[in-house]
């Protein structure tokens, strides 16, 4: 299998047909051991049978004629190369009994169940892909009905989740209970009612403050609720059209008088 | 498989063509017409005819042939519809605010939102009062006579199963929150412990 | 209609049952468990003897019902696929690479890229998996117990569907390959012995 160096110009037709078969075919093959898998067919055997011996000088020999052509080779190709020259002389020669590594044999019987497992892997893969297939060859329901997904969501809490949900309100740093501190409060009802009795007698502006009663003026926490709750009352009245509201400026003294008819 | 269409000149078998309008209607994305039947078989069928014992061979089934317009469909059998629905039960904890809100109404019925609110010293999300109200557990109960005659809010009897209660006042005191350990500190000095019941009378003595 | 799941103590008749499964398989293209049959169907129904009675009333027919690994399904008669040229969904054509990469993990799942590898004598491309993965046809599987713990990948229940398998047992030529030692993972000679007994034991042999 021996060639001369290729050369364009010298090249015969033959040898230029031989070089273009090589390119396409090294293309043509995935690895090392697909190229081996094809030159194992051409012994027309048995994979089982197949001669490892006469497959690696035939793989030699298509690298050799690939290098003399000037083709670039992958790596692996090379690799399997010095591997199966490797292989060969293995085969070849008789057993060292120092060498307790693999023998001949058993890499070869290797490289041939590898062989067939491949071959093997190619035959299912098609007859896997000559079955029939969805959707080509059977078909599942053209018209698919929605399945209406209804999620109900159902709360629960047990009475211990309640019983510690209001001990933690009442157990609360700032806690202030609830309708208690009655004495120290003005309600705005409380205010409200003071102020309808009194409204009736204020024809001019006057300070709200001076609404206040005598006893919540003196302890500032009393006169703040007071403040707060006698203003809030005023906005009552306002809303309901009684009285009149207004400030000269900002934080100055608040003013209300009844309102009169002929205003509304 | 060569197409029966080009080689056979005898109309295939009658169970041939009813299992071929099986296999057509079945896979169809839309219902088909006696036409359209005919146009995807073999030269020959009887559409019509096979139709009819399709449709017979399925009548009482859970799917049945059902006549649309001019057309042709398999569909499920009305009477199985509600197979069609898959309820997911979802179970989820009531919210902490929620948990809140429900214990202040419970305690302190009939109580307004501005109660609620100063009581658990945050506002109350409309939201929260809504999800309680769905759920059966609260209503609103009579307008309190102050100004802006605000709405109250009352427990319903549905709570009172869920929880186990014949009344509201049931629920465990102060004194019992404590005794359980639930109300590990003490109120602030010079507040007086409230009775709870204090505030329920009114909603439960009616 | 009321929901018979509040009504019913005791399963409807076999029947019936058997026209539920009807209705609710031929309402989605997608295989269907026994566990999805059962939350669908009212308390106390058998569905697995449910679908042996169906399957049975559809032998032969135009649509089949299939098993597709754990779940259910029907399908068209496969001698009638000539009648839905319409429906034919046109795939993209496989490369070879692609058809081995995923021969060889049907085979000898779970496997390991370095395993489809060796089998192959060439790397196999991320966008190989990657497209197998894609169409749903492979999945990752238990990470290997070995050096590294490389990923494993086997084959899904689309898979199987779209190849009409009822389980991975049923793969053409399975046992003849397992016959002739083909899918032991055999090591090259002079390498340690790597742990078998987490190879593809598991998945078909139960």
């Amino acid at each position: 299998m021996a060639q001369e160096p290729f050369d364009l110009g010298e090249a015969s037709v033959a040898e230029r047909v031989a070089a273009e078969a090589l390119i396409v075919d090294v293309g043509a093959f995935e690895g090392p051991l697909d190229l081996l898998l094809t030159l194992s067919r051409t012994q027309k055997v048995d994979l089982r049978q197949v001669s490892i011996l006469a497959l690696a000088r035939q793989y030699l020999a298509f690298v050799e004629q690939a290098r003399s052509l000037r083709l670039e080779l992958a790596a692996d190709y090379l690799v399997m190369a010095a591997w199966l020259a490797f292989l060969k002389s293995r085969l070849l020669l008789p057993p060292d009994p120092t060498d307790d590594g693999p023998s001949g044999e058993e890499l070869a019987a290797h490289l041939a169940f590898q062989l067939e497992r491949l071959e093997a892997m190619r035959t299912v893969a098609a007859r896997l892909m000559g079955r029939d297939q969805l959707r080509r060859d059977f078909f599942p329901r053209g018209i698919t009905e929605d399945v209406a997904r209804v999620r109900r969501v159902t709360y629960t809490a047990s009475l211990l989740d309640l019983m510690q949900g209001y001990a933690r309100i009442r157990t609360r740093d700032d806690f202030r209970p609830f309708v208690m501190d009655r004495e120290n409060l003005m309600t705005m009802e409380e205010a409200l009612d003071r102020l309808r009795e009194m409204i009736g007698f204020a024809g001019d502006w006057t300070d709200i403050a001076s609404y206040l009663p005598m006893d919540w003026q003196e302890d500032p926490v009393r006169r703040r609720t007071a403040t707060a709750a006698t203003f809030a009352a005023s906005l009552e009245l306002a809303k309901e059209g009684r009285i009149d509201i207004r400030q000269g400026d900002t934080f100055a003294p608040i003013h209300i008088r009844k309102r009169t008819p002929r205003d509304g | 498989m060569a197409d029966p269409r080009d080689s056979l000149f005898e109309a295939p078998p009658m169970a041939d063509q009813e299992r071929m309008i099986e296999a057509i209607l079945f896979a169809t994305a839309d219902p088909m017409t006696l036409a359209q039947l005919a146009g995807r078989m073999p030269h020959g069928c009887d559409p019509a005819t096979a139709l009819a014992y399709v449709r017979k061979r399925y009548e009482g089934r859970g799917v049945t042939l059902m006549r649309i317009g001019e057309a042709w469909a398999f569909r499920t059998a009305p009477d199985l519809g509600y197979l069609m629905q898959h309820e997911v039960v979802e179970t989820r904890k009531l919210s902490r605010a929620a948990i809140e809100t429900l214990a202040i109404i419970a305690y302190h019925q009939p109580a307004t939102r501005a109660e609620i609110e100063e009581i658990r010293g945050v506002s109350v999300s409309r939201g929260t009062l809504d999800q309680l109200i769905e759920l059966d557990w609260i209503r609103l109960g009579r307008r309190r006579m102050s100004p802006g005659r605000p709405v109250t809010f009352i427990v319903t009897s549905h709570f009172l199963d869920h929880f186990g209660l014949e009344t509201a006042r049931d629920l465990p005191g102060l004194k019992e929150l404590r005794a359980a350990g639930l109300l590990e500190n003490r109120p602030p000095p010079g507040t007086e412990e409230p009775d709870a019941d204090d505030s329920q009378d009114d909603l439960f003595e009616e």
